[in-house]
C-alpha cells in the first residue's frame, strides 16, 4: 500500500490546514459538513486496513462504528473525552473479537457474506432489543472536555469549530498512526497476505492471528470514529449499524483508491462533497450516487490517490 | 432509557434558551417584513410520500385563507425531503437549520427522523410543531418548551380502541405488531384502554419492522383462546395484514380491531378483507361538523385529492403556529410567548376543537370507526377528551 | 404447543424456504460458476414484483406475469453479464461489490422515477382468491398453496436440468472447475450467459410469485438478499441441492423462530449460520471440496 | 511436410514480475510424442499453461498448424484437438464419471470420432464398472483413468499428460504406462511430463530438457540413456 510520498504529503497537510482555517471563513453549517467528512474519514480510513492492508472487505465493518458510537450512550453521561473515547474504541474491539475469529475462518467471498450477516446481527440487537434504545435512536450528552482536571462544556457558538478541531486532530493522529504502523513487521505481514496468503502461511507466518489483530484494531479505530460521530451529532441510531454504511465506508474506500493510505481521507471528503452537491442539484440523490460509483469502479479503478503523485510502497 | 442519558441537562437547556432569547442567535429581522422562514421538513419521497404531500398542501392551504399572512408575517416555506431515513436525520435538520436559517420547523412523519427535529428545537430553542410521528417521547421525557405536536402520541389512539373493546365485553385480547417504538407504545395503550374496561392483554405478537411475512403470527392467534384481536401496522404492511388475517379465515370468528393507521388510506387495496375492520383514531370520515365540511371542501378544490387524518394534522399544525405568532407579534424567537400563545388557544380542527395539554400534546376525541365500502365511517366516540398522560414531561 | 399451529407454521416455513430457494440458487450459481458477487440480485426480486404489480393493474391477469417475467429475466440477466458482468469476473471482490452496489442505487432510483415510492398491494388472482382449511382452526390461502405447488415445480425443473442434461452438468462442472471446463474445449462464455439469464429469470419469477403475498415496496429486494446469503453460506456456495436444503432449513427455522422465539426472532437465522460456520466453514453441500 | 500440430517460438511467460520462461522453442509433429523433462520448478507446468492459454504469453509465439494462436482463448485451442490431462487430473468431483465423460465428448475437426465412448470404455474397463460413481468417490488410480478417458472423448490429435502417475502406487502406475503405449500406437501426439524418468524415455520419440525456463538438451530417449552425466545434472537422476 502507497503511502503518500513528500509532494503528497505536502498537499494532505494543505489540505488539513485548509479545514483548520474554516472557522474564519465558512459557515457553521459547512464547519459541521466538514466534520462530518473528517469522521467519515476516519471510519473509512480504519477499514482501508482490513481493504488495503490485508485484503480483506467487510460488509460489517459499520457494525464496530455503531458500537463505538452506541458508547457514548451506554457510558453515564458527563465523562470526560478522555475517558469515553477510549471505552468506544475498546467496546468495539471487544466486539470485533468473536467476529473476527468466526469470520476468520473462511476467506474471500464467504468472509464477505459472513461479516455482513454479523453486522446484520449487531444492528438487530441494537435494533430489535431495548440495549441501545430502541429503533428510533436516541440522544446523547456529549462528553465534556477535560483541561488540567477541570471538565469544559463547549459553548454552543463554539461548538462546530472546537468539534472541527478535534476531529481533524483526531484524523491526523489516526492517518500517522497507520502509516507509522505499516512500516512495522506487522505491516509487512498483512501486505504480504494481501499478495499470497499461502506463501505467507508457508513461510511460517500465522495468517489468521495476524488477520485477526488487524480486524480488532480496525474495529476499535471505527470504534474511534463512531464515537466522534455521536459526539458531532449528539445522537445514536441502529442505522448507524446497517451493511449500507459499511457499503458506503467501501465506496469511499474505493473511490479514493484501495493502493493508498491516504485514499479514504481523499474518498470521504468527495463522498460527502458529492452528496452535498447532489442535494443541490436534484432531487434523485441516489441516482448521481450510483452513477459516480459506477462510473469509478469503470473508469478508476486505481481510484482518486491514483491521481495524486505516486509516493513509495509502504510495505516493500 | 434509562434516566442517565437524558440528552441535556435541564439547566444547560435553560441556558441555551436564554441565550438564544437575549439575542445569541441570529435574530430574524421581524420589524423590517422579511418573510418568516418555516421549515418543511417532510417525506417527500419514500413510502411515506403521500403523507408528507398532505401534511405540507393543508399547510398551504391555511396560509392561502390567512391571505398569505400569520402573526403579521409572509411565511417562506423551506421544503427539504427527509426521504423518511433516521440516519440522514441529523444532517437534514442542520441543512434547514444550518443553511436554510429555518426560523421554526414543521415535520415529520416518521418518528425516528422526528427525534432529530426534537433534539434540534432543544438544542437551539427552534419552534418545532409535530405534524405526525407519534413516538410518546416527544411529548413525555424529551418534552420541552418549544416542541407541539398537532396530530396524536401512538399511545391514545390504542388506548380508544382498547377502552372500546373492553366496554363492549371483550375479555381477552392479544396485540399484533411491527417490533418498533410504535408497534410497542400503542400496544402500551391497548394495554391501558383494555384494563381500564376491565379486559385484559393476553399476548404481544411482533415481528421485525418493516417485514410482511405474517403467516407464523397468524397461525398462532387461534390458539391464544381471544376475544379480539388489536393490532398497529401502516401503510402496505397494514394492507398486507388485513388481507392475510381475512385469508387465514380469521375474520369471521375473531374480529380484527386496531390504531386506526391499519385502515387509514390503504381500504382501496384491502378490499373486502377490510369490511367490517374496527379501529380507533382521532379522525374518521362522516365527520359531521361545520369546520370539517368546509376543510374538506377546500382542500379538495386546491389538490383534487380528498382530505385524510394527515391533512387535518398538517392544518392544525399551521394554525397552532399561527397561534403561537400572534401571541408574539411574528417572532418565534421568544419562546416563552410563543409556547403560551399555542398553549392557551383553542384550535378549532377539523376533527373537532382541540387543546393542548401540559406537555403539548392534543387532548382530544378519539373515534371509533367501522370500514364500510372504502370508508372510515365514524360510528362512535371511544375516548372522550383524551389525553396522552405525558408521564415523565418536565418543563422547565 | 398445540399440534395443528405446529402443522401451519411448518406449511409457513416450506413456502417461504420455497420462495427464497428461487432467489438463492441464481445466487449460488452465478457466484460458483463465475465468481462474482451480486448484490443487485435483490433488485431482480424486486423488478420481478413490480412486473406483476403493472401487469396486474394495466390487465388484471396476473398469470400473464409468470412468463413475462421468465422471458424479461431471461433478456435482462443476458444484457447484464454481456454488457457488465462480464469484465468483472476477474476483478476484486471489492470492486464487484460497488458494482452491484450502484446497480442497487440505479435500479431503484429507476423504479421510483417510474412507479413511484408507494406501497402496492398486488391482487391475489381471482381464480385462487379463496382459503382452504389446513386445521380446524386455520385456513390457508389457495394462492400461497398455488405458490408452493409452483416452487416446488420449479424447484424440481432445475433439478432435472441440473442433473439429468448435459448443460447442468457443464454447469455443474463450470461451477466446480471452471478452468478445467475451458480445457475440455466448452466455451465458458455460453455456460455464464445462460447461468446469468437463468439465475435472474428465477429471481425475477420469485418477485412476480411473492408480489401478491408480500406487496410491492421499495428497497423490498434487500431483506430478501441478505437472507439469501445466509442461504448460500448455509448451503455452500455453487451447490443448488445446498441451495435448496439451506432455504428451506432457513425457512422453517426463521418461521418457527418468530413464531416460538419472538424474543430473538431476528437472530435466529443468523445464529444458525454462526453454528454452521464453525461446524463447517464451507457450507453444508460445499460442491467437490 | 505438414506444419506442427502445436509450435512455441521464442516463447516467454511468468508470475507476477518474475519470468519463469525465458524463450522457449518446442514443436509437436503429427503422432510424435515428446518427453517434457527437468526438475521442479524449472518452468514445465507453466510451458504448457502458455501453450493452452492459460498464462498470457509475455513475448513469443504459439503456433497451431502454422496458424499464430498466441491471443486465442483456450477453449479455443481445446476444440484445436489439443486435450489435457492436467497434474492433480481435474476430475469433477460433483459429476459421476459417465457425466464427467459425456461432457467432453466431440468430435474431432473433421467430424470423425475415432475414440467414442464404447472405445475409451473398452479401454478402460474399470471406468465402466464405476459408471454412476461420482468423481469424489474414485480411487487416485481411477480418477486417472477418468481423466485420460475424459481427455480422449474430444478425439484429440494431440494429448498433453502432466504428471500422469503421481501420487499412484506403483501397480497402478504400470498400467497407466500401459495404456499410454495404447494410445501412443493409436497414433496419436503426445506431450508428457514425468518424474519416473525410465518410463517417459520408453515412450516417447524425443526428450526436451527444460531449465530454468529455457530448453538446454533435446534429442532422442537412446542419447539421453547413454549419457548418464547429462541425466544426474538436469534430471538428478
Amino acid at each position: 500500500m502507497l503511502v503518500a510520498g513528500r509532494t503528497g504529503t505536502l498537499l494532505l497537510l494543505l489540505g488539513a490546514a485548509v479545514v483548520a482555517s474554516m472557522p474564519w471563513w465558512a459557515s457553521s453549517y459547512h464547519l459541521q459538513l466538514a466534520s462530518t467528512a473528517l469522521v467519515s474519514a476516519m471510519f473509512a480510513l480504519s477499514l482501508q486496513l482490513l481493504v488495503g492492508g490485508a485484503g480483506m472487505v467487510s460488509l460489517g465493518h459499520a457494525a464496530f462504528f455503531g458500537v463505538g458510537a452506541y458508547a457514548v450512550y451506554l457510558l453515564p453521561p458527563g465523562l470526560s473525552i478522555g475517558l469515553t473515547l477510549p471505552a468506544a474504541a475498546l467496546l468495539a474491539g471487544v466486539a470485533a473479537l468473536p467476529v473476527g475469529a468466526l469470520s476468520l475462518r473462511t476467506r474471500g467471498f464467504f468472509f464477505l457474506m459472513v461479516t455482513l450477516a454479523f453486522g446484520q446481527m449487531l444492528f438487530f440487537l441494537f435494533h430489535d432489543t431495548p440495549l441501545g434504545g430502541g429503533k428510533d435512536g436516541v440522544f446523547v450528552t456529549r462528553p465534556a472536555f477535560e483541561i488540567f482536571g477541570l471538565l469544559w462544556e463547549v459553548p454552543r457558538r463554539q461548538r462546530a469549530q472546537v468539534l472541527l478541531w478535534v476531529n481533524l486532530g483526531l484524523l491526523i493522529a489516526m492517518y500517522a498512526a497507520l502509516a507509522a504502523l505499516m512500516r512495522t513487521l506487522f505491516g509487512h505481514a498483512l501486505l504480504g497476505i494481501r499478495a499470497n496468503e499461502d506463501r505467507m502461511q508457508a513461510l511460517g507466518y500465522d495468517t489468521r492471528r495476524i488477520k485477526l489483530v488487524a480486524f480488532v484494531i480496525a474495529g476499535a479505530l471505527a470504534g474511534i470514529s463512531g464515537h466522534m460521530w455521536a459526539m458531532t451529532e449528539a445522537f445514536v441510531n441502529p442505522e448507524f449499524l446497517s451493511w449500507h454504511r459499511s457499503a458506503e465506508a467501501l465506496l469511499m474506500v474505493l473511490l479514493g483508491g484501495i493502493g493508498a493510505l491516504h485514499g479514504p481521507i481523499l474518498g470521504a471528503f468527495a463522498y460527502v462533497g458529492l452528496g452535498e452537491a447532489a442535494t443541490l442539484i436534484t432531487e434523485r440523490q441516489r441516482l448521481v450516487e450510483g452513477l459516480v460509483f459506477l462510473a469509478v469502479v469503470l473508469l478508476l479503478p486505481k481510484g482518486l490517490a491514483g491521481l495524486l503523485p505516486r509516493g513509495k510502497e509502504g510495505g516493500r | 432509557m434509562p434516566a442517565g442519558s437524558m440528552p441535556l441537562s435541564r439547566r444547560s437547556f435553560g441556558a441555551l434558551a436564554a441565550a438564544a432569547a437575549a439575542g445569541g442567535l441570529a435574530r430574524p429581522a421581524v420589524a423590517q417584513g422579511a418573510p418568516l422562514r418555516i421549515g418543511l421538513m417532510l417525506p417527500f419521497s419514500g413510502t411515506f410520500a403521500a403523507l408528507g404531500e398532505n401534511i405540507a398542501a393543508a399547510v398551504e392551504l391555511y396560509i392561502a385563507e390567512k391571505g398569505g399572512r400569520i402573526g403579521g408575517r409572509t411565511p417562506q416555506l423551506i421544503r427539504l425531503d427527509d426521504e423518511s431515513n433516521p440516519a440522514n436525520a441529523v444532517q437534514n435538520v442542520n441543512r434547514l437549520v444550518g443553511r436554510d436559517r429555518a426560523e421554526v420547523m414543521i415535520g415529520t412523519v416518521h418518528s425516528g427522523v422526528v427525534m432529530a427535529l426534537v433534539q434540534a428545537s432543544r438544542e437551539r430553542g427552534v419552534p418545532l410543531i409535530i405534524p405526525n410521528a407519534g413516538n410518546v417521547a416527544a411529548t413525555r421525557e424529551l418534552c420541552s418548551p418549544t416542541v407541539f405536536r398537532s396530530s396524536f402520541s401512538n399511545w391514545q389512539p390504542a388506548y380508544g380502541m382498547g377502552l372500546a373493546l373492553a366496554k363492549s365485553g371483550v375479555k381477552r385480547a392479544c396485540w399484533v405488531t411491527w417490533d418498533y417504538a410504535a408497534g410497542a407504545e400503542s400496544g402500551q395503550g391497548f394495554a391501558d384502554g383494555l384494563k381500564a374496561g376491565g379486559g385484559e392483554l393476553v399476548r404481544e405478537l411482533k415481528l421485525p419492522f418493516p417485514e410482511t411475512n405474517f403467516q407464523p403470527l397468524l397461525a398462532q392467534i387461534p390458539g391464544l383462546n381471544v376475544d379480539a384481536v388489536g393490532s398497529f401496522f401502516a401503510g402496505g404492511g397494514a394492507v398486507q395484514f388485513v388481507r392475510e388475517y381475512a385469508a387465514a379465515g380469521l375474520k369471521d370468528r375473531i374480529p380484527l380491531t386496531g390504531s386506526g393507521f391499519l385502515t387509514e388510506g390503504v381500504l382501496g387495496p384491502q378490499g373486502a378483507a377490510a369490511e367490517g375492520v374496527r379501529t380507533a383514531l382521532h379522525y374518521g370520515d362522516g365527520l359531521d361538523n361545520p369546520k370539517n365540511t368546509a376543510f374538506r371542501a377546500a382542500f379538495k378544490q386546491r389538490t383534487n385529492r380528498d382530505a385524510d387524518v394527515y391533512a387535518v394534522q398538517g392544518y392544525d399544525a399551521a394554525q397552532m403556529l399561527a397561534a403561537g405568532l400572534e401571541a408574539t407579534r411574528g417572532d418565534p424567537t421568544a419562546e416563552a410567548a410563543f409556547a403560551r400563545g399555542i398553549r392557551s388557544a383553542r384550535i378549532d380542527s377539523p376533527r373537532g376543537a382541540f387543546t393542548l395539554s401540559p406537555s403539548h400534546n392534543p387532548v382530544q376525541n378519539i373515534y371509533l370507526r367501522e370500514a364500510r365500502g372504502g370508508e372510515n365511517r365514524v360510528i362512535g366516540v371511544a375516548a372522550e377528551a383524551l389525553a396522552d398522560p405525558g408521564t415523565g414531561c418536565r418543563m422547565t | 404447543m398445540d399440534l395443528s399451529g405446529l402443522f401451519a407454521q411448518v406449511l409457513n416455513g416450506l413456502q417461504y424456504g420455497l420462495l427464497l430457494f428461487l432467489i438463492s440458487s441464481g445466487l449460488t450459481l452465478i457466484f460458483g460458476v463465475m465468481g462474482v458477487i451480486n448484490l443487485a440480485h435483490g433488485s431482480m426480486f424486486m423488478i420481478g414484483a413490480y412486473l406483476a404489480y403493472v401487469i396486474a393493474s394495466l390487465t388484471g391477469a396476473l398469470w400473464l406475469a409468470l412468463p413475462l417475467a421468465v422471458l424479461g429475466g431471461l433478456a435482462m440477466g443476458a444484457a447484464l453479464e454481456a454488457g457488465l458482468f462480464r469484465r468483472f469476473y476477474k476483478r476484486e471482490h471489492l470492486d464487484q461489490v460497488l458494482l452491484t452496489f450502484a446497480l442497487i442505487l440505479l435500479f431503484e432510483e429507476a423504479r421510483s422515477a417510474m412507479l413511484g415510492n408507494d406501497f402496492h398491494a398486488v391482487p391475489v388472482p381471482a381464480i385462487l382468491d379463496f382459503s382452504v382449511p389446513v386445521t380446524a382452526e386455520f385456513a390457508y390461502s389457495a394462492y400461497r398453496l398455488a405458490v408452493l405447488v409452483v416452487c416446488l415445480f420449479v424447484a424440481l425443473l432445475m433439478f432435472l436440468g441440473i442433473e439429468r442434461t448435459r448443460i447442468g452438468s457443464a454447469v455443474r462442472a463450470a461451477a466446480e472447475k471452471p478452468e478445467m471446463v475451458d480445457l475440455l474445449g466448452l466455451d465458458a462464455r455460453r455456460i455464464h450467459l445462460l447461468v446469468f439469464a437463468v439465475g435472474t429469470a428465477l429471481a425475477m419469477l420469485a418477485g412476480a410469485l411473492a408480489a401478491p403475498l408480500q406487496s410491492v415496496y421499495p428497497n423490498m429486494g434487500e431483506s430478501f438478499l441478505i437472507i439469501c446469503f445466509v442461504v448460500v453460506v448455509v448451503g455452500g456456495v455453487g451447490s443448488i441441492a445446498g441451495a435448496f436444503w439451506a432455504a428451506l432449513l432457513i425457512g422453517l427455522v426463521d418461521t418457527l423462530g418468530k413464531a416460538y422465539l419472538p424474543e430473538i426472532a431476528g437472530l435466529v437465522v443468523y445464529l444458525l449460520m454462526a453454528g454452521v460456520l464453525l461446524w463447517r466453514p464451507s457450507g453444508l453441500f460445499a460442491p467437490g471440496r | 511436410m505438414t506444419p506442427p500440430i502445436l509450435e512455441a517460438r521464442g516463447l516467454q511467460a511468468g508470475y507476477g514480475e518474475g519470468l519463469v520462461l525465458r524463450g522457449v522453442d518446442i514443436a509437436v509433429r503429427p503422432g510424435e510424442a515428446i518427453g517434457l523433462m527437468g526438475r521442479n520448478g524449472m518452468g514445465k507446468t507453466t510451458l504448457i499453461r502458455t501453450l493452452l492459454g492459460q498464462l498470457p504469453a509475455r513475448a513469443g509465439q504459439v503456433l497451431a498448424d502454422g496458424r499464430d494462436i498466441t491471443r486465442e482463448a483456450t477453449f479455443r485451442r481445446a476444440q484445436r484437438g489439443i486435450a489435457v490431462v492436467p497434474e492433480g487430473r481435474g476430475v469433477f468431483a460433483s459429476l459421476s464419471v459417465m457425466e464427467n465423460l459425456l461432457l467432453a465428448a466431440r468430435p474431432d475437426a473433421d467430424g470423425r470420432t475415432p475414440w467414442p465412448l464404447e472405445r475409451v470404455l473398452t479401454t478402460f474397463p474399470r471406468l465402466a464398472q464405476r459408471a454412476r460413481n461420482r468423481g469424489d468417490q474414485l480411487s487416485g488410480g481411477e480418477q486417472q483413468m477418468l481423466a485420460i478417458g475424459r481427455a480422449l472423448m474430444t478425439n484429440p490429435r494431440l494429448l498433453i499428460l502432466d504428471e500422469a502417475t503421481e501420487g499412484l502406487a506403483p501397480l497402478l502406475r504400470d498400467e497407466i504406462w500401459r495404456t499410454i503405449r495404447t494410445i501412443r500406437e493409436a497414433g496419436l501426439a503426445c506431450i508428457v511430463v514425468d518424474k519416473t524418468v525410465g518410463a517417459v524415455l520408453s515412450v516417447v520419440d524425443r526428450a526436451e530438457i527444460l531449465v530454468k525456463g529455457s530448453l538446454v538438451w533435446s534429442g532422442r530417449p537412446d542419447a539421453l540413456r547413454a549419457d548418464p552425466e547429462l541425466m544426474h545434472r538436469h534430471l538428478g537422476v
